[in-house]
């Protein structure tokens, strides 16, 4: 398993490489020309082209290309034409945001979905059923800046009862930690009072967020629970006595997590790269923003590194998944 | 709560805080209140005041400017704001060639400033130029130890580009680009007077929805990009001041009158006619139409001009006139992304084009591609929807900037060439007579209108929303959101 | 062995039908999938004639009246006017016709792309397989915002390139599927019985494989029309989806939220409209994979 | 006590096409000591017979219209479904037919057998060799210590070990063995065993046939075997019931049944089956004999 | 007709660490035998012995490890792929399970014209001649008109058994492998089945590879037989003497563990009585 683990990991290594190449062409080969935006209005075209020289674009595709892994070999993710600071600061600064709101979504979603999930094929086509299916298909079914809005209005503007926006009040100091985690940098320091103040923040677009990847492993739990609990053993476990809770609860949801995991992880990646439409609404100060604007601005070196660690956390996250198989099913052998 | 920090919200980044390079007003509400320039401009219209300047004199061919520093100034370090300074910050402006600098060029070069002694410095212009005081604001005085003490390879802009060195009331806190910055009010500041705030927070908020709501709750003090309708919705809110006021921002359709059927006079004007102004008025929310190329209220506009109004058989008239007598072409317009008003206004020119026969596609762009897109003729759009800003209170800031062609490939004057209205821009310019140089735009503004190069379309007004609990605010006109902190007070 | 002179069958309808019948049964049992059904041919029906039963066609052109802005919902305007005062009620109609249209076209652009590379990357395995599964995989690693962002910044906005940019990051999920379902199927008995009796890989491909695995890849397409309705919505968000003055449902919800809440009426038609198509959608994907699940007993 | 008694048992199951009955008036009594073959047509409803007398036909598809099944006098068709929790395992063991679908892939030999070990020993912890009320902890230790031993006697070598391996590291025949084991674990008084043999090579069959039988010489339990071959009814069964289209055509003594079979289905049965000598092309099968049922 | 000269199929082992590979699973081990026309030869052995390997070997479905397979003295493994697809009309299988080799998705009669379409150029048919033909095939196995345009699952396990073989026959080959056709169905189908596959070789004179794990249907149906044990042949002849005098031990225990039908032979009835 170490050695598959390993070998895995050595096989990240091309797979980045490609990546780089992909992006970057993509980036580069994009119309437009983002340099006489950043020399700013009214600058003079020596002045243009001096910007251009500073950032190597008067330099070949390929050439470029090279400075740019060179680079990226030392550390040095690059630096953003605009902003002129270094992605890869920038990126720390944001990633921890949106990771945490990202693993706050996956956490709602995962401890809902599943035994929702459990239950709507328990009781199929029953009542339970049709409520989780409806109210999941309802979270799917609405776009998620719409959604947020709707909740800010609800439980903000009506009830009053939650924070509007951002990861924490304005004028007062947020937790500091090793994680960069609102929450578990509070929990570290013991500070209950900020971890309240954190989650409230959190709670709005977390909730918005996880309804898609909710409704989406209820309904693949579902799915193959009502697979599972058609399978011979589930027939012989009752008949030689066990109790429908254990079979449910141990014997059919190990055999029903292989396909839920896989849509966990795919959504994780698909969750890390979807977040700006939440963070747009929510003011939340992460990398889905961060990337936005860079997009939007031909900001290269910001896209390039936002889609390498996206990519790399979406590649590591797959490994995850594909060790957890083995967890869950013995047959998997890491060959 | 007992601590008075003013919270403004803003869409706007502030991406770099050296002076002498960034543009745009979230940075220009950094440096005013972390930088002083040495006069500032207050009200309406605006009024030049005393800054690093206590007093100036300027000579009889308005050539030569002497500025008596107020001896008490000093810098965020404690030490005191010099002439050396002085001239150090315009020599590094004139040499950046970024930021403020264009304001200047031609007027200034790096040996038109000296210092007379440690407490006066002297320039001598290289032309007379009427708005000089009112350029000024802009330029802001840096500490020179500071800088030179970071100089590095490039004259100190990697340094100030994260840190100020100035001797402005406030200093920076927390600083989360993208997310929000902080500034803290400086102790034992020499400046006279100003309101209790202990410091206040730049916070970047994407929607104007959120800004809203977060000053309805109270979690904002001032919003600063509302939409007209967030202005109806907070009419009745007895805790919400809405500032409406006109300031020197204009928005008009440029047209591409190098290339394609534009450059078509007679199309120009049967465009310019078909337009429903009314329309775009009802549209735009709080804001007046515009009275040829000038904003109206700024020295030189003339309010009686006679300008394009919906008017279909002119229209046609016009068409008939021109090479496209039946319509039958397409035309093109770029908007920016995103911005709620200029994509109603592009549907507002589709219809006008479309009772002329003529076809529109509407292509929303990003900056960068606008901005590319300026650079020529050839990739310039038939239309392209732009807001102007004044930078400062002259009629000069706009003439010379959108209409002379020594601007061609810039955005704020992509195309448009006339050499009749170059020469009255340059003689405005240095015209040291008043009425002469009203005479002068007078004249701009008429020849302009005649060749119809943009469809002249709102001055909206700048719509401001404030908490109720924020006091001694004074509206100005130019860069009327880079809020200017020290006289606000919070209840 | 003798040759006794037969007489041709009529084609036996009632098999056929019987097993329509059968599928239409299981269908039923669930009666969210009727719904959904429903829903969805009301939505393609008035896709298909929005424009000949729309009280304002002007507005949906790009026409706008000034004069009645922001009117709320009643006899005149059903569902009220926006800000340059054009009929919701006739924008929320005709934009049916993009936002289906667009996600019909994604969806079947992204099966016969990803269709066609995971079958052959599945069936023919080794080095083939490796070589496209690894472009998948990377194109499933960039983040198919981001790409679709690039795309259409590259391509220019509009329904075409929209299309285009959502179809690229779509495929490669049907290409996984479709190869996972062919490894899957091909190791089958009777595809080895095909080959025994001589057939080709096109004929086996084409002709056994694909049929048999039709479903997942339908229950697939179906859930993903509504996520393509969505994903134009959330490309109409940030600003890079259809041309004005083209109605499209997110676009028209995008641009009116900043009416909330007090011009709601701009705002939550075209947001109804998004959900129900949306869950009609899922409604009929859920309910098509109880028909063709083999599986299912009842 | 009568072991098991089934009297006139009708069932329907419920499909798209309708209600169909498919047991028409089933009657069958097992006593200790016996082994009951039940041979027939494929569906005929040999395993539906076998899954009533548990009760594991969801009641959403299949429904008694008439008759009873009784356990040792218990109606097992009226008892609650926890009553019927405490006869599954522990007092009928239930063998299915194919081995490898009816073990569970995922968890480990050993955790299926000491899951269905605790549930009979919290029933009546003399199951596992202890005295009633033994602590739980007592009760895991010994349920461990059956499940080894049981495997061992179904003669998996080597248990203590294999108990660790999960079921696709065993071969067919073992699984079968293991499925046998846990079957047997909680002592049941009624075994029911559906195609134990099937798909497994003669060899292996004979092995298991054995185990059978001796467990029913040491145990004196009653045995119900489902099967369509002949063979294996007659070398192990006392006594055999041959079914037709839900019905039981004729039951008895295996000696009596197939040495003289009284019903036209039996006879056509054993004719089917070729000996050797049977000729070429004489082989009999049905032969358009059908059992006229209405 | 079939010869079977020394072959031996190992399948490669897993993949394990970065490049090794665990060692190769060997189902075949130096088989020699030889199929004579017009005869039914019969393979029987152990579950896992390598039989069904045996006859996709023969059909070229896997590639032999060593040894080669001559087809009336030709080379299977030599053949160019146009030559195996019209060797693949004379030469047919009959699959060990009936259902899975049936495709779901196509009706009865797509199913069984499938080799007269994919061999449309050795026998050239309209699509009418095609029907006709499925239409007697389906008669002479004993199914009815009506069961045409049905879908495999509609029928019962000894009719599908009998549409694999209407397909095997459809393109009249002169050779049949039919793998375990009958370890699905009660005794009565199974007797059907045997006594269709004799009629048919009587009338048409086909040669039959024949495989089961009941030695009393091999003894029933074939001419010879030959044993096999963890892929090794281990006895081969015709079928009296192998039955009567087993010379192999494992043989021997094969024959033994035949449950015998006649309950007065049981091993066990005396102590149950006792
Ligand atoms: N879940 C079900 N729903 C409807 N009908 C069913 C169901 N299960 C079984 N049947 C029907 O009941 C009849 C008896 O089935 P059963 O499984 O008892 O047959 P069997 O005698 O065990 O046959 P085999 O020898 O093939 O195992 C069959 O005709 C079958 O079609
Ligand atoms: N593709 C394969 N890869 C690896 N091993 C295989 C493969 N196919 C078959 N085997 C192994 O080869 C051996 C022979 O298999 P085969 O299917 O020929 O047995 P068989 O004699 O037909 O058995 P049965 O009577 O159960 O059908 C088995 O042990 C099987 O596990
Ligand atoms: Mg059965
Ligand atoms: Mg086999
Ligand atoms: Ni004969």
């Amino acid at each position: 398993m170490i050695l598959y683990t390993l070998r895995r990991l050595v096989l990240l290594i091309p797979m980045l490489i490609g990546l780089t190449m992909i992006v970057f062409a993509i980036a580069r080969l994009l119309p437009g020309d983002p340099v006489a935006l950043a020399a700013g209005p009214n600058a003079t075209p020596d002045v243009i082209e001096s910007v251009r020289q500073e950032f190597g674009l008067d330099k070949s595709l390929p050439l470029q290309y090279w400075a740019y892994v060179t680079g990226l070999v030392q550390g040095d993710w690059g630096v953003s034409i605009f902003t002129r600071r270094p992605v890869f600061e920038d990126i720390m600064t944001f990633l921890p945001a949106t990771l945490e709101l990202v693993a706050a979504a996956m956490l709602i979603a995962i401890v809902l979905g599943i035994p929702l999930g459990l239950a709507a094929a328990v009781y199929r086509n029953g009542l339970v059923d049709y409520l989780t299916r409806t109210v999941a298909l309802g979270g799917i079914a609405m776009p998620r800046f719409f959604l947020g809005l709707l909740l800010q209005l609800m439980f903000v503007s009506w009830l009053d009862i939650l924070p509007l926006s951002g990861r924490f009040p304005l004028i007062e100091i947020p937790p500091e930690g090793p994680t960069g985690f609102y929450t578990i940098d509070s929990i570290l320091a013991g500070d209950w009072y900020s971890l309240s103040i954190a989650l409230q923040h959190l709670a709005l677009p977390a909730f918005a967020m996880s309804l898609s990847p909710l409704a989406t492993i209820m309904r693949m739990m579902r799915a193959s629970t009502i697979e599972v609990l058609q399978q011979d053993f589930v027939m012989t476990e009752r008949a030689l006595g066990i109790s429908n809770t254990k079979i449910l609860f141990k014997y059919v949801l190990k055999n029903a997590m292989t396909s839920t995991l896989t849509v966990i992880g795919l959504y994780v990646s698909w969750l890390l790269g979807g977040t700006v439409l939440v963070e747009t609404v929510f003011d939340w100060p992460g990398l889905g923003l961060y990337a936005t604007q860079a997009i939007l601005s031909q900001d290269f070196m910001p896209v390039i590194g936002v889609t390498l660690v996206i990519a790399m956390i979406y590649l590591v996250t797959m490994l995850i998944v594909d060790l957890l198989y083995g967890v869950f099913n013995p047959r998997v052998r890491y060959t | 709560a007992g601590r008075k920090i003013l919270i403004m919200a803003s869409s706007v980044d502030i991406p770099n805080f050296d002076p002498h390079v960034a543009t745009g007003y979230a940075p220009a509400m950094l440096f005013r209140n972390t930088y002083d320039a040495l006069v500032r401009v207050v009200g309406t219209p605006p009024e030049v005041k005393p800054g690093l300047a206590v007093s100036w004199t300027v000579s009889e061919d308005q050539k030569h400017y002497e500025f008596k520093l107020d001896p008490t100034a000093k810098f965020q370090d404690g030490s005191p704001v010099t002439a050396e300074s002085v001239v150090y910050s315009f020599k590094r402006i004139v040499k950046l060639k970024r930021g403020p600098s264009w304001m200047m060029a031609g007027i200034v070069d790096a040996d038109s400033v000296k210092a007379v002694d440690a407490q006066t410095v002297a320039f001598d212009l290289k032309a007379p130029f009427a708005p000089f005081l009112q350029v000024l604001p802009w330029m802001f005085i840096v500490n020179q130890a500071v800088v030179e003490a970071n100089i590095g390879g490039d004259d100190g802009q990697a340094y100030l580009m994260k840190n100020t060195a100035g001797s402005g009331p406030f200093k920076m806190g927390r600083v989360a680009p993208g997310n929000l910055y902080e500034f803290i009010r400086v102790k034992d500041d020499w400046h006279q007077g100003g309101g209790n705030l202990e410091g206040a927070i730049w916070k970047i908020v994407r929607e104007a929805s959120t800004e809203r709501m977060m000053l309805q709750r109270k979690e904002a003090n001032i919003a600063l990009e509302l939409y007209a309708e967030d202005m109806a919705a907070l009419k009745d809110n007895p805790a919400v001041v809405s500032v409406i006021e006109p300031e020197y921002r204009t928005f008009s359709i440029k047209m591409n009158t190098a290339k394609g059927p534009l450059a078509d006079k007679n199309l120009r004007k049967a465009i310019s006619y078909a337009f429903n102004y009314q329309s775009m008025l009802d549209a735009a929310g709080p804001a007046e139409l515009m009275v040829g190329p000038l904003p109206t209220g700024i020295f030189g506009h003339d309010p009686s001009l006679t300008v394009y109004r919906h008017d279909m058989e002119k229209a046609k008239e016009y068409l008939a006139k021109s090479e496209y007598k039946d319509g039958g072409i397409k035309l093109s317009v770029m908007h920016a992304t995103g911005y709620e008003n200029q994509r109603r206004w592009s549907l507002l020119l589709l219809e006008a084009l479309k009772s002329l026969n003529i076809e529109l596609d509407i292509r929303p762009a990003t900056w960068p591609d606008t901005v590319a897109a300026a650079q020529s003729p050839d990739t310039m759009p038939s239309f392209m929807c732009l807001f102007q800003t004044a930078n400062y209170a002259d009629p000069d800031n706009v003439a010379f900037a959108a209409y002379h062609s020594s601007r061609n490939g810039q955005w704020q004057n992509p195309v448009y060439k006339n050499e009749e209205v170059d020469k009255l821009i340059e003689a405005a310019r240095i015209e040291i007579d008043q009425t002469k140089r009203a005479e002068l735009y007078k004249k701009f503004q008429e020849l302009v209108i005649d060749d119809a190069p943009d469809i002249f379309g709102v001055l909206e007004k700048r719509k401001l929303g404030f908490g109720a609990n924020v006091k001694n605010f004074v509206f100005t006109p130019v860069a009327a959101n880079a809020i200017e902190l020290l006289p606000l007070s919070l209840d | 062995m003798t040759t006794t002179p037969v007489t041709l069958p009529k084609r036996d309808q009632s098999a056929r039908l019987e097993n329509w019948s059968r599928a239409f049964y299981r269908f039923r049992q669930s009666w969210l999938s009727v719904i959904g059904l429903a829903i969805v041919v009301a939505l393609v029906l008035v896709a298909l004639f929005a424009p000949f039963i729309v009280p304002h066609p002007e507005h949906v052109a790009g026409g706008t009246n000034t004069s009645a802005r922001f009117m709320a919902p009643g006899a005149d305007y059903w569902f009220g006017t926006n800000a340059l005062g054009q009929d919701v009620f006739s924008l929320v109609l005709v934009g049916s016709q993009v936002s289906l249209f667009s996600g019909l076209a994604v969806v079947v652009i992204a099966i016969v792309v990803g269709g066609v590379i995971g079958a052959i990357a599945g069936y023919f395995g080794g080095w083939i397989d490796e070589i496209l599964m690894r472009i998948t995989d990377l194109l499933l690693t960039i983040p198919s915002l981001i790409l679709a962002m690039a795309v259409a910044a590259a391509l220019g906005t509009g329904v075409t390139n929209m299309i285009i940019a959502i179809a690229i990051t779509w495929w490669p999920a049907y290409a996984r599927l479709v190869r996972g379902e062919v490894i899957g199927k091909k190791e089958e008995q009777f595809i080895t019985a095909s080959k025994a009796l001589g057939a080709g890989w096109p004929r086996i491909l084409g002709r056994h494989i694909l049929p048999n695995i039709m479903s997942p890849i339908i229950v697939k397409a179906s859930l993903d029309m509504g996520f393509a309705v969505l994903t134009v919505a959330s490309l109409g968000f940030v600003g890079i989806g259809v041309k004005a003055p083209t109605p499209e449902w997110g676009t028209l919800l995008s641009v009116a939220r900043a009416d909330m809440p007090d011009y709601w009426w701009t705002a939550v038609f075209p947001g109804c409209a998004i959900f129900l198509a949306v869950l009609a959608f899922n409604l009929l994907g859920d309910g098509l994979r109880d028909v063709m699940d083999p599986k299912a007993r009842r | 006590m009568t072991l098991l008694e089934i009297k006139n048992l009708n069932l329907s199951m419920r499909s798209f096409e309708g209600e169909t009955q498919i047991l028409h008036g089933i009657d069958l009594t097992v006593e200790r000591g016996q082994i009951w073959g039940m041979v027939g047509e494929t569906g005929s409803g040999k395993s539906l017979t076998g899954l009533s007398v548990s009760r594991l036909i969801p009641p959403a598809t299949g429904r008694y219209l008439a008759g009873s099944i009784a356990f040792e006098g218990r109606d097992v068709l009226k008892a609650s479904e926890k009553d019927m929790r405490t006869l599954r395992g522990r007092k009928i063991g239930m063998i299915f037919q194919d081995p490898t679908t009816n073990l569970n892939p995922v968890f480990r030999i050993g955790t299926q057998l000491v899951d269905v070990a605790l549930h009979a020993g919290h029933a009546d912890p003399t199951v596992l060799g202890l005295e009633p009320g033994a602590s739980s902890r007592d009760l895991k230790k010994a349920a461990k210590r059956v499940s080894v031993e049981m495997l061992d006697k179904v003669g998996i070598p080597k248990a203590a070990d294999r108990i660790h391996d999960y079921p696709h590291q065993f071969s067919g025949g073992m699984k079968q063995r293991v499925l046998i084991a846990m079957a047997m674990i909680g002592k049941p008084d009624l075994l029911i065993a559906d195609e134990p043999t099937t798909a497994l090579d003669v060899s292996v069959q004979a092995q298991i046939l054995k185990l059978i039988h001796e467990l029913v010489a040491e145990r004196n339990i009653g045995v119900l075997m489902i099967t369509h071959n002949l063979g294996v009814v007659a070398q192990i069964c006392s006594h055999v019931a041959v079914m037709y289209r839900g019905r039981i055509l004729e039951s008895g003594p295996v000696t009596d049944v197939l040495k003289r079979p009284s019903h036209v289905y039996t006879q056509a049965l054993l004719n089917s089956i070729p000996t050797a000598h049977t000729r070429r092309g004489e082989l009999r099968g049905l032969g358009g004999v059908m059992p006229e049922v209405q | 007709m079939l010869e079977i000269n020394n072959v031996s199929k190992i399948f490669p082992g897993q993949r394990k660490g970065l490049f090794g590979h665990t060692e190769g699973f060997k189902a075949l081990d130096d088989v020699s035998l030889r199929v004579r026309k017009g005869k039914s030869f019969g393979l029987v052995g152990e579950s896992g012995s390598g039989k069904t390997t045996l006859t996709r070997c023969i059909l070229r479905l896997e590639t032999l490890t060593s040894g080669n397979i001559l087809y009336e003295g030709a080379d299977i493994g030599k053949l160019t792929s146009t030559e195996m697809r019209r060797l693949r009309a004379r030469l047919q299988i009959v699959f060990q399970d009936p259902y899975a080799s049936l495709d779901p998705r196509m009706t009865i009669h797509d199913i069984i014209a499938e080799p007269l379409v994919i061999h449309r150029d050795i026998v050239p048919m309209t699509a009418r001649q095609r029907t006709e033909r499925v239409l007697e095939l389906l008669l002479q196995v004993g199914l009815r008109e009506e069961h045409l345009f049905r879908y495999p699952h509609e029928f019962s396990g000894g009719q599908r058994q009998r549409i694999g073989i209407a397909r095997a026959l459809a393109a009249k080959p002169e050779f049949l492998i039919l793998d375990e056709p009958t370890s699905a169905l009660d005794v009565s189908v199974q007797a059907d089945v045997l006594n269709l596959l004799h009629r048919l070789q009587e009338e048409l004179g086909l040669t039959y590879f024949f495989i089961s794990h009941d030695l009393g249907v091999i003894r029933y149906i074939c001419d010879e037989v030959a044993v096999i044990y963890r892929g090794k042949l281990v006895e081969s002849g015709p079928v009296e003497d192998i039955f009567e005098r087993p010379a192999n031990e494992y043989t021997r225990m094969l024959l033994d563990a035949m449950p015998d039908p006649d309950p007065d032979r049981s091993p066990f009835r005396q102590k149950v009585s006792a």
